[in-house]
């Protein structure tokens, strides 16, 4: 393998890696703090998809500037979060937080089926191609290869930016520190006064509009299409396993992790290519049960 | 102090974070005295049990159990070799009954898996109900242990412990949670079941009445150490166990 | 009799004779009663408060270890054919379920789920050996040795995976009330106090990963033969999904749920998606949400609740003696 | 009661299937069972085949139906899945009592049927489906298919490029993962190797079913910049293929090869660009050269485009060729069987040596069942007044060679093939 090549797939898979980091870091930040799998989750990512990919075909094509698309991404990412994920937290979770681990799983996978076939519903079973926030940033030549602005600068800027400013925000903010303690120790956060009804709310709303953010950036370089969102919250899931459940720095460390597996993978092996997340997070769980920057806190007995 | 060493640990050390949960504890356990360990809150005595039990790995130091260096062990090993344990929170099958949890620790202790054979019918079901007779649990046989006051619970816990037929029996607190007027009659019951099994216990204890009674051996907890160590009625009227430890109780 | 025990006997004898009555419901009952196979395999695994989101895997492996085994011979008996893929389910049921004991609740679910996923991008990538989403055939075996026309090899495989379910659900109902059962139980309880018990409960639940291996080995086998083909989706995680969602409708607790629900679940199936197939799976999401929240002991438990209620009314008086 | 009618029902078809030489009652209808996607990613061919099913059965039974009795439709979706899929197919066959059943578009889902409807005796016609495999390994007296199936479709690909671009030194494949993808790049591999031994295979990617990003794969081709760029998938996947490679460049450096674009063509808009080849797996196109100034052809394309809103893609001329076979079967049994009604078996036995012409050229049933179809190749040009990719330079190749012959292996025969054969396969050129 050429320098060349190493460099070309350390780009592919940095652009790749920032994606799924801002889907698997919604998720992460979700059970770190509900204790809860949200395999719904993947569906909001869907649906920042397809909200930006079906109003930014219909606005583009009305004659509106491409540069719109940008806002339009951040309006979906809040708009599934709070319209959706709002509702689903109040509605439903909030219902269920005493019911056994495997209860609480099986009611966010329901929760999921409903959403692929609302998802269907609206948008139908064929797919929405829709780049025009990725071609209004153009492509710039790297060794010879054309890459778009949009992968190899935007995303992972917009992934660092994403991580420093949650990081600022769980550090420097009420809210954030709320969030922090209950992550920590959620009945001694409940017991000095900390009202945890409204801190899994703002969470939860928080994680769906990362995913849907996540989706609506990723709308731009791919196909829309129905499945996106299981295949999503297995890789997500790959990643927080990879890293160890609500590590948020963390899920930067294991997405760049297997973005680069899967980029190497295509100029090395590519039959594998697939298959890479889960050999890296088997991998990693072999060695390291609690995820590469988890911790285990012994019960207290 | 006479009689065979059963257990003891050697220069055992052990931190979380920064907080010294055990330092150089040097300490003999001998087959036939039972040992209380007294000691303000935080002074390490659980951790102490979590480590002789296999819990917990010390930082430095070693855990002997019949002569052998048992520090690296899990706790199951330990079971196995003779080292029971019963909790300060009663650790019991909540989905199962008083006589179905005694039944779960017989087979486990006979190692009768039986895989297709209902466990009401296993050979050791008499000596359960029997020892279910000497902790005074006969009527709650057939009750979930969920819905059991914390006393019986406690019981049952122990109860559990010495089905398994150790040589060697750890107890947190075993009274607490008892309401007071019953403590030494529940006391009492253990301490005969005891007795009866020719066990050895180790037990933590904040009621001074209770370790004055039933105690052969004091050792005193103190930050992680072992401030004293000897019988009851030395141990006991010690002014700087009356003033730390015994002070604080009362 | 009581009446409890009696209406099952009578819901078993009416399985039995229905394909007599309307002949095409025969193997919609035989796919029904092989799916419930590995449901009840998710029941065990439910019993130790684990749920698992990959268990299609094991009922995938035997599938296509009867399929290859039919290939290498040139055409496959029954009985061995059940009997490989039973032996591949257990085998890689030991491979997997070392690593996977160690992990519980949501790693042990999603973990299941990867390797599942695993093995089916190796179904699909190693095409020339799997023959990739296509899948392979399985030609028709013989039975003891006998050569079948379809219509009757039909009926011996009702009949056979008949059997088979109702061995299945009462050796599994032995093996959870045994004390191993009870021990394997005791993990969703108490895992610590286990411990404590001297046992080992990555070994006890090991061994339930293996008996629900089993169950879902012979589902597999008896699905490949009743398709006639194996493919991948038999590895799907829609499938697994499929188990898990059974078993909660049929309800957890006791082994006849898992065929109840099956039966139920495949019945509205065939006849739902005709029309209702584009928002199948929302009616899936709102039953699961339905039974979680307002029956959690599934249809199953409806029943016991049904049949209770029976019971004590007549005899309101008794019911403070037990007191 | 229900149970009586059903096994009466069971008993007479045992009767009539026993006594072919009965003449049946001409019956109130022609049953036909219908198996295509109407959900999934596949439906992208599947509901424009049912839209031309429906428009074509209408024309028919407007026009007397099959000898006197009109056609009537069951579609069956499947999308569904395989359980649901062969579930339905059974109720089609013995509670609907269907006469013929068409399916399917999926090889995968063929592989299901075929012994199936064997073991049920049903006539069953493989409409869309492209696996050579099936009737290649085993003799079925019920199956038959109504198009060209992979070996054809693959080979007239080779050889188009053979005969446009010869000089090719480097070659790339990106297919979907699952049996179609690996089947045809292993089909055009054979083929092309032993007919230009020359060449190397600079990269295979087979990037999972439904991927919605290739950025690593693009990148990688880039660098490895191969004259050809070999593809068979089809729907989302090429699109999303295509349309990505177009935006970093790709499609500038390298000639692709579409086998399966005729059936994308609209939905590339400008993406594609001009100067790569685009099959059709068969003779078929909207501008088919031969038939796009036939009245009926026009008038078939202006009202499907009418009806939904596209241009008819190849599952349509697959449709148009079933039903043509299924009509012209019929007459022919009719006849031979004296102007009577003819029984299943007849109709059956009838297949064999069938020649229908759909909306393409005519095919002819083969003695194992394979239908002869022509393939249809062209390469892509930008053109004022479409949104979209035409085709120009347009080669028909007759599959009377470039079918594997009766009783072989496509995958041996390919390999007996050498470069002068290139020239012996009759061939027609058109341009736009």
């Amino acid at each position: 393998m050429t320098l060349q090549l190493l460099a070309l797939a350390i780009f592919d898979g940095v652009a790749y890696a920032a994606l799924v980091f801002l889907v698997a870091v919604g998720l992460t930040l979700t059970f770190g703090v509900l204790k809860v799998l949200n395999i719904a989750h993947g569906s909001f990512y869907a649906m920042g998809a397809y909200i930006t990919a079906s109003i930014g075909g219909a606005i583009f094509a009305a004659g509106f500037s491409p540069w719109l698309a940008f806002p339009l991404m951040l309006i979906a990412g809040a708009l599934v979060g709070i319209v959706v994920g709002g509702p689903v937290e109040k509605l439903l979770l909030s219902r269920i937080y005493e019911l056994e681990d495997v209860l609480q799983i099986l009611v966010t996978f329901a929760v999921f089926l409903i959403l692929e076939d609302v998802q269907r519903l609206i948008w139908g079973g064929q797919p929405f191609f829709e780049s025009s926030a990725l071609q209004v940033l153009g492509t710039v030549d790297v060794f010879d290869i054309t890459y778009t602005v949009y992968q190899l600068i935007l995303l992972p800027m917009v992934a660092i930016s994403v991580l420093v400013s949650l990081r600022l925000f769980l550090r420097r903010t009420l809210m954030g520190k709320l969030i922090l303690a209950v992550t920590e120790d959620r009945e001694a956060a409940t017991s000095v006064g900390i009202n945890a009804e409204r801190v899994y709310f703002v969470t939860f709303v928080i994680g769906a509009s990362l995913a849907a953010f996540g989706g609506a950036l990723a709308s731009a370089t791919t196909s829309v299409l129905p499945g996106m969102g299981a295949d999503m919250i297995v890789l997500s899931f790959a990643v927080v396993a990879t890293a160890g459940l609500g590590r948020v720095e963390g899920a930067a460390v294991a997405a760049l992790l297997i973005g680069l597996g899967r980029s190497f993978a295509v100029y090395l092996w590519p039959e594998i290519e697939v298959l890479v997340p889960y050999l890296i997070m088997l991998f990693v769980l072999l060695i390291r049960p609690e995820g590469l920057f988890g911790t285990t806190h012994p019960r207290k007995i | 102090m006479t009689g065979r060493v059963l257990m003891e640990a050697k220069g055992v050390d052990i931190r979380f974070g920064g907080v010294v949960a055990a330092h150089e504890i040097n300490i003999q356990i001998h087959e036939g005295h039972n040992l209380a360990i007294i000691g303000p809150n935080g002074a390490g005595k659980t951790t102490f049990l979590n480590i002789c039990t296999g819990y917990l790995k010390p930082h430095s130091g070693q855990i002997f159990f019949d002569g052998a260096d048992v520090t690296k062990l899990q706790p199951r090993h330990l079971v196995r070799k003779g080292v029971a344990r019963a909790f300060q929170i009663p650790q019991l099958f909540t989905e199962h009954t008083v006589l179905e949890n005694l039944l779960i620790a017989a087979a486990a202790q006979s190692r009768r898996w039986a895989p297709f054979v209902p466990m009401q019918r296993i050979p050791e079901r008499d000596m359960m109900v029997e020892l279910l007779g000497m902790v005074k649990c006969s009527h709650i046989a057939d009750r979930p242990v969920s819905e059991l006051p914390e006393g019986q619970r406690k019981l049952i816990d122990i109860a559990i412990a010495l089905a398994l037929k150790p040589k060697l029996l750890f107890m947190d607190e075993p009274t607490s949670g008892v309401a007071s007027s019953e403590k030494f009659e529940v006391l009492d019951i253990i301490a005969n079941a005891l007795t009866e099994a020719k066990v050895t216990a180790v037990f933590v204890e904040h009621d001074i009445g209770i370790v004055e009674r039933f105690a052969d051996e004091v050792a005193v907890w103190n930050r992680g150490e072992v401030t004293f160590h000897g019988t009851p009625g030395d141990i006991l009227s010690h002014p700087d166990v009356i003033r730390d430890v015994i002070g604080e109780e009362v | 009799m009581s009446l409890r025990t009696f209406l099952p006997a009578v819901l078993v004898a009416l399985v039995a004779v229905l394909p007599m009555m309307a002949p095409t419901t025969q193997v919609l009952l035989t796919l029904a009663l092989a799916k419930g196979l590995p449901v009840l395999g998710v029941i065990v695994l439910l019993h130790a408060g684990q749920v698992s989101f990959g268990h299609a895997l094991f009922f995938g492996v035997s599938a296509y270890a009867a399929a290859f085994l039919a290939r290498v011979y040139g055409g496959g008996e029954l009985i061995s054919m059940v009997a490989v893929g039973v032996l591949a389910a257990v085998a890689v049921g030991l491979v997997v379920g070392i690593f996977v004991v160690r992990y519980r609740h949501i790693f042990f679910g999603m973990l299941n789920l990867a390797f599942s996923m695993i093995f089916f991008s190796v179904l699909e990538k190693f095409y020339y050996l799997t023959g990739g989403s296509d899948g392979l055939p399985v030609p028709r075996p013989t039975v003891a040795g006998f050569d079948m026309e379809r219509a009757g090899f039909e009926t011996v495989l009702f009949y056979l995976t008949l059997a088979l379910c109702l061995v299945a659900a009462w050796a599994t109902h032995r093996f959870l009330c045994s004390p191993i059962g009870n021990m394997m139980r005791t993990i969703k309880t108490n895992e610590l106090r286990l411990e404590y018990l001297g046992v080992s409960a990555r070994g006890v639940l090991l061994v339930g990963y293996l008996i629900s291996a089993v169950l879902c080995g012979i589902g597999g086998a008896l699905m490949a033969v009743a398709q006639g083909v194996v493919t991948p989706e038999y590895v799907w995680w829609v499938r697994s999904g499929e188990f898990v969602f059974i078993a909660i409708l049929g309800g957890s607790g006791s082994v006849s749920g898992a065929f109840v629900g099956a039966l139920i679940y495949e019945a509205v199936r065939t006849y739902a998606s005709a029309f209702a197939n584009d928002i199948w799976k929302m009616v899936l999401g709102v039953v699961l949400l339905g039974v979680i929240l307002y029956a959690p002991a599934g249809v199953a438990g409806l029943y016991a609740q049904v049949m209770d209620r029976c019971r004590t009314r007549p005899a309101n008086k008794t019911v403070d003696e037990d007191q | 009661m229900m149970g009586i009618r059903n096994i009466a029902a069971a008993l007479a078809m045992t009767l009539m299937a026993g006594g072919a030489a009965l003449a049946a009652d001409k019956p109130a209808d022609l049953k036909v069972g219908i198996t295509a996607f109407l959900s999934g990613p596949a439906s992208i061919f599947g509901q424009p085949a049912k839209a031309a099913a429906e428009m074509i059965i209408k024309d028919m039974n407007a026009n007397g139906g099959i000898g006197g009795v009109p056609v009537k439709a069951y579609y069956v979706d499947e999308g569904a899945g395989g359980e649901a899929l062969l579930a339905e197919y059974r109720r089609l066959v013995q509670n609907v009592r269907a006469d013929v059943m068409f399916a399917s578009i999926s090889s995968g889902n063929c592989n299901k049927i075929a012994p199936l409807a064997e073991d049920l005796k049903i006539l069953n016609l493989m409409w869309d489906c492209g696996t050579q495999r099936i009737l290649e390994e085993k003799k079925y007296r019920y199956v038959f298919r109504t198009q060209a199936n992979a070996a054809p479709e693959m080979l007239a690909t080779v050889l188009y490029l053979l005969k446009t671009k010869p000089d090719f030194k480097t070659i790339a494949v990106v297919n979907q993962d699952y049996a179609w993808g690996r089947d045809s790049w292993h089909i055009f591999h054979t083929a092309l190797k032993a007919m230009k031994p020359d060449f190397k295979v600079v990269a295979e990617f087979f990037p999972k079913f439904g991927a919605p990003d290739f950025s690593t794969e693009i990148s990688r081709l880039q660098a490895l910049r191969p004259d050809v760029i070999f593809s068979t998938a089809w729907g989302g996947d090429l699109e999303t293929f295509v349309k990505q490679a177009s935006q970093r460049g790709l499609t500038r450096n390298s000639t692709f090869i579409l086998p399966l674009a005729e059936s994308s063509l609209q939905g590339f808009g400008k993406a594609l660009g001009a100067g790569h080849v685009v099959g059709g797996r068969g003779d078929h196109y909207f501008l088919h050269p031969e038939k796009k100034n036939n009245p009926d052809f026009k008038k078939f394309v202006a009202d499907f485009k009418a009806k939904t809103g596209a241009y008819p893609i190849y599952p349509v001329f697959h449709m148009s060729q079933a039903l043509a076979a299924l009509k012209t079967v019929y007459e022919k049994a009719i006849a031979a069987n004296g102007g009577e009604w003819p029984s299943h078996e007849q109709v059956v036995d009838a297949m064999p040596g069938l020649t229908f012409a759909g909306l393409g050229r005519p095919v002819t049933i083969r003695s194992d069942g394979q239908g002869i179809e022509d393939q249809l190749l062209g390469t892509s040009v930008v053109v004022d007044g479409y949104d979209f990719p035409l085709m120009d330079n347009m080669m028909i190749f007759d599959s009377d060679v470039i079918t594997t012959p009766v009783g072989k292996l496509s995958a041996d025969w390919l390999k007996t093939l050498t470069p002068a054969f290139i020239d012996r396969v009759p061939v027609k050129t058109y341009s736009r």
